[in-house]
């Protein structure tokens, strides 16, 4: 049993409208000094055997193929620890 | 015979009986389809509803590009059977890259049911041909995830190959370039983020209207199927 | 006594609990009184098991068992009007009607008031999800949602976390059902502030021969659970939260909130309609509040009531669970969403799998139908439950609670709205217009009703905007059906009785207004806690007001829910009932709109406008004044002011038709003018006080507009049936005009009326 | 210039169905062993200043009010390095 993080964020060059509308929020909530904010998903995949490179070489496939749309996101994947 | 014309039921999609009804309304045969079947049942068109497959979880249209039905309509469509992704279905489109770019979360951040006014800058599809070039309908949006979205690269290939289908005249979610559909370089493929099959009976169309400004997309592929 | 979080842990036994009688129970900690408790005891002869003791005290939560207001909901079926449409009343899942041909309709309106206060989104979410499984279990294909709210202040800081959250949650959750949302309410009130109001109503589309019953027989059958897996969701969900103020809720390490998967529903009611369709099920019941224990007694009880014999065998242990280390009590008292209980006969259960299959729906047989009168459940072979399911469902407590008039009613009603200062120029008077077709409860709700698809499934005649819903059943026919909810707080704290009725009146009058015939009631009673004698006076009150008014205008209640404890410490809501009317069109292309469309048509005001500013929105918005006597409630006229409309909707008379409740004439005049985008020119009764004539809220009337040709037809059959009708205006120009007093251009009113709620809660 | 993550997932005990609708699909896309998948949020938050405690406080506050909701959900927060 091992667990491995997939971080997916929208690439910088795309608008990220989510981050945008938490970051005009802040101020209103008496927040300053936050010059940016951008929102992206966290997956926690759990696996079965360990997290060694053969099984994080998967997890990148399933970032690939599934869990980012490459088109406007990029991913990074590492091993919890 | 009439044309027979597919469409699409996902788990989680919605508006399927509405295209159904449209496409009976325009006088061609709905044939429904479902996700897992791998085949067409040889209809001459495939229409991908509305609503949200697979609860529209990780991303809209994520989930269901993967489906045994998918893998036939995009083998279907690279030897140019005419598909029309509307609302979740333009989701599902881009996610099989049939279509470029990709559809974001709403500049308001809140679901938008709403009659929009369009311009439908390209009559050059398959599913356009009943429209004027310029011409200006009426048709409604409902989604959250509507703004379409691609690199200025991209967008400027669409802009100069004619590939804006049709465009919001008071852009309702930040879309790119206003930009409500797009088609592929074939005009095969056509993605809309409003809801033609919800503008075809003045009972239930846009109001105060016009209400039936949606049926010529259902029309038009009609007649090209008829010609054909 | 132990529970068990490991199948190799002893549980309480039936044997254990018969063996130590003095073993002590935390009964008071699961709000079951000494007394109640000792019934429990003289129940079972022995001290109920720990399992047992949950289910009771599920069942015999006021939610669930309707232990305060049964002796006064009694009237409803009492006093019922003689029908014959009515197929299912009080006591299932929801009521059905009979709407002609083959077709029937089921429909009901419920609440999920703490849960959203809790957890706004999710609760209202859920809230939806539950009424819309009661309406899928009576074998219907859900249809539509509706959904009334209350608020506290529009400005206040919390307002603004519950009503976004809360529109957010009913339309992610509807939306993704593929439900149209075809109307609603959403008032604001100080009096809500620590206590919104979320009641939700469902409404549901079956033939008359497939009406399912949730009813466990044939000894033998299968019990099937399937749907999503149980967690711990608001385990205690309906006894703390549903059952109990706030100030008294116990912490609990699971989450005490249910978080729904709109997805795994729509699935679920898609398998269910197939399953429906194919005739698998003997019995079916969806899992709400009190979950398991809910129905699998209600199940085998309603089986033993019906055919004398039967009784369930379930093994606890085979229920698919979310979290491993749920107890077998938690696991009986888990509110987790989207599941539901089957009786399945053995050659049926084979083809009920491949339909879950199809769907990927889990379903597992947990137990059996018996025919030992008994409810018994085992958890790895321990006997855990051996009850009479009659005993959990039927025989729980039922309180005479006391009840008296408020000391404070008297003053109440002494202090009338006379001596407020009313605008007397024409200058007044349109500046106060501006202010009230701006204020919060009568400002446009557009905000909220773009975040509901309306449109979905292409059956939507009427919607947002509109005095009712309407929905299309059959394209061949035209034959469809219409839906309103009305409720108004500030009537019936002024007066419950009549207050009630007032509700009654105001959705009957807008279903008939879209020219739709009213046909039966759902009706949801928010009321403070029935504990406080004050408070159960407002409540038998509004409940003989509300029999009493659906004995004359002949529409049955068919179904509702009860939401008692609505209040911050000491202070209650406004009591709340809201009523749903459900009405049925022969041809949906007959219906009549509000706006006013056609430039030259003839404005005629139906019923009598009197001086009546009791519980006003004018005595709310400009005073904040709440004194005084409602308006007079007229049951009769209210029934002939229905039958005109109905009569010049299906003849052809009326181009448009809108009835007048809050904010009086000139807010209809003004909605409707706005809808269509033609002003008006508008001369007042003679001998009519302007500011009367604008803004009482006389109840039982409407404003029409007439085509020049029909206007003679119109006014005769109005003077042949005895009802007032005064002509009192054009639509003409792109204005509204008060002769003599003011005129407004539409642009400015535009403004004002839609400007608010963007300003409020954001573009 | 500095950079805070915030991780906000839903509390263990709360139905995850997004994550439940991935670990679904991911064995129909032939990737077998994960017996577990959680989705939540990573919210990128671009500081003025830089990542001491005071600012990481101010960064917990803001997910406490805003990016979490702490009813169904719970975060974590830490500088990026
Ligand atoms: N205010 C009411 N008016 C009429 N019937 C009511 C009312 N409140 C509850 N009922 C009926 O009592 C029965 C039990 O209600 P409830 O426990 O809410 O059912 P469910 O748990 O299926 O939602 C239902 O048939 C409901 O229609
Ligand atoms: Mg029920």
């Amino acid at each position: 049993m091992a667990r491995v993080v997939v971080d997916v964020m929208l690439k910088p060059e795309i608008l990220d409208a989510q981050g945008q509308a938490v970051q005009r929020a802040l101020p209103r909530l008496g927040f300053d000094g936050v010059v940016g904010v951008r929102q992206g998903k966290r997956f926690e995949v759990e696996l079965d055997g360990p997290a060694d490179e053969a099984a994080l070489e998967r997890v990148r496939a399933m970032a690939e193929t599934l869990l980012a749309n490459t088109v406007i996101e990029e991913f990074t994947v590492k091993a919890e620890v | 015979m009439a044309a027979r014309i597919g469409v699409v039921t996902f788990p989680g999609t919605q508006d399927d009986q509405d295209a159904l009804r449209a496409v009976a309304r325009a006088g061609a045969q709905p044939v429904p389809l479902w996700h897992r079947d791998p085949a067409l049942h040889a209809v001459d068109a495939v229409i991908l509803p509305g609503g949200f497959s697979y609860g529209d979880y990780l991303r809209a249209g994520a989930i269901a590009r993967f489906s045994p039905v998918m893998q036939a309509v995009i083998a279907g469509a690279a030897d140019g059977l005419p598909v029309l992704g509307i609302c979740n279905g333009f989701q599902v489109l881009c996610e099989s890259h049939l279509l470029p770019g990709a559809l974001l979360r709403n500049g308001g951040m809140h679901f938008v049911n709403r009659d929009v006014k369009l311009r439908v800058e390209s009559a050059a599809t398959r599913w356009t041909a009943h429209y004027e070039p310029g011409q200006e309908i009426v048709i409604p949006i409902k989604n959250v995830d509507g703004r379409y979205t691609a690199a200025e690269r991209t967008l400027d290939e669409l802009e100069a190959e004619g590939r804006v289908v049709a465009r919001y005249l008071q852009n309702p979610n930040g879309s790119a370039r206003d930009i409500a559909g797009i088609a592929n370089a074939q005009g095969n493929v056509v993605g809309l983020m409003p809801h033609p099959e919800h503008a075809i009976d003045e009972l239930t169309g846009p109001y105060p209207g016009p209400a039936t400004d949606g049926l010529p997309f259902f029309t038009s592929i009609l007649k090209q199927l008829v010609d054909a | 006594m132990s529970s068990s979080t490991s199948q190799r842990f002893t549980v309480d036994t039936v044997e254990t609990a018969a063996a130590t009688p003095d073993t002590e129970q935390p009964f008071t900690a699961l709000g079951v009184k000494d007394d109640e408790y000792a019934r429990i005891r003289e129940i079972l002869g022995r001290r109920p098991t720990s399992c047992e003791l949950a289910m009771y005290s599920v069942m015999w939560s006021e939610h669930c068992s309707y232990k305060s207001s049964r002796v006064h909901l009694r009237q409803f079926g009492e006093k019922a009007p003689e029908t014959d449409f009515l197929l299912v009343g009080p006591g299932e899942n929801a009521g059905v009607v009979d709407v002609g041909g083959d077709l029937a309709v089921t429909f009901k309106i419920e609440s999920h008031n703490h849960p959203s206060y809790v957890e706004p989104y999710q609760g209202a979410a859920t809230g939806v999800g539950g009424i819309v499984r009661d309406i899928l279990t009576m074998g219907a294909r859900p249809i539509a949602v509706l959904d009334p709210l209350r608020f506290g202040p529009a400005d206040a800081h919390d307002t603004h976390r519950v009503l976004p959250g809360v529109v957010g949650g009913i339309g992610g959750y509807g939306n993704s059902l593929g439900l149209p949302n075809i109307g609603g309410e959403i008032v604001f009130d100080p009096c809500y502030a620590g206590n919104p109001l979320v009641n939700a109503l469902a409404v549901g589309v079956l033939r008359k021969s497939e009406i399912k019953l949730a009813q466990a027989h044939g000894s033998g059958n299968h019990v099937v659970l399937f749907g999503a897996r149980t967690g711990g969701d608001g385990i205690g969900g309906a006894s703390v939260l549903a059952s109990a103020t706030f100030d008294d809720g116990k912490p609990s390490k699971r989450p005490s909130v249910q978080v729904g998967d709109p997805f795994m529903e729509k699935v679920l009611i898609e398998c269910c309609l197939e399953i429906f369709a194919e005739d698998l099920v003997v019995g079916i019941q969806d899992l709400g509040a009190a979950g398991l224990s809910c129905a699998t007694t209600e199940l085998a009880a309603a089986g033993l009531q019906t055919k004398g014999v039967g009784g369930m065998d379930v093994q606890l242990d085979l229920a698919p669970l979310r979290d491993a280390s749920l107890a077998p009590e938690e696991i009986l008292m888990s509110e987790s969403q989207e599941r539901m209980m089957a009786v399945v006969a053995p050659a049926t259960l084979p083809r009920f799998r491949e339909i879950c299959e199809k769907w990927d729906v889990t379903a597992t047989v947990i137990g059996a139908v018996t025919d030992t009168g008994r409810l018994r459940m085992t958890w790895h072979g321990a006997n855990i439950v051996d009850v009479d399911p009659r005993t959990l469902a039927h025989q729980g407590p039922v309180y005479e609670r006391p009840y008296h008039r408020p000391a404070w009613q008297d003053a109440l009603q002494a202090d009338t709205p006379d001596r407020l200062a009313r605008p007397k120029t024409g200058d007044e008077l349109r500046e106060t217009v501006l202010r009230m077709v701006a204020s919060p409860n009568l400002a446009d709700k557009t905000w909220v009703v773009e975040q509901y698809d309306h449109r979905v499934r292409g059956n939507t005649v009427l919607a947002h905007g509109e005095d009712s819903g309407m929905l299309r059943l059959d394209e061949a026919s035209g034959l469809g059906i219409a839906l309103a909810t009305d409720g108004n707080g500030r009537y019936t704290k002024l007066d419950p009785y009549h207050g009630a009725q007032l509700a009654l009146a105001e959705a009957y009058r807008n279903v008939a207004a879209t020219g739709a015939r009213p046909l039966a009631v759902t009706d949801c009673l928010n009321f403070g806690s029935p504990e406080d004698p004050e408070v159960m006076w407002q409540f038998a009150e509004a409940t003989r007001g509300l029999a009493d008014g659906c004995l004359i205008l002949g529409t049955p209640v068919t179904g509702g829910n009860v939401s008692f404890y609505n209040q911050t410490g000491e202070s209650a809501i406004h009591p709340t009932p809201i009523v749903g009317v459900l009405g049925v069109i022969d041809d949906v292309t007959r219906r009549t709109r509000c706006a006013f469309a056609a430039e030259g048509e003839t404005l005629l005001l139906l019923g009598e406008t009197r001086d009546e500013f009791g519980g006003s929105e004018w005595a709310h918005v400009e005073h904040a004044h709440l004194g005084g006597l409602p308006p007079r409630v007229d049951l009769e006229r209210e029934r002939l002011l229905a039958e005109i409309l109905i009569a010049g909707s299906r003849d052809g008379l009326l181009s448009a038709a809108h009835d007048l409740s809050d904010g009086g004439l000139i807010q209809a005049v003004v909605e409707s003018a706005l809808r269509g985008g033609h002003g008006v020119r508008l001369v007042l009764p003679e001998g009519l006080d302007s500011f009367v004539a604008l803004f009482s809220e006389s109840a039982g009337r409407a404003v029409v507009a007439v085509p020049r040709g029909e206007e003679q037809r119109f006014t005769e059959l109005c003077g042949a049936r005895g009802l007032p009708c005064a002509r009192i205006g054009v639509v003409d120009g792109d204005a509204v005009e008060v002769e003599g007093e003011f005129a407004i251009p539409l642009t400015e009113l535009r403004a004002a009326h839609t400007g608010t709620f963007p300003g409020l809660f954001g573009q």
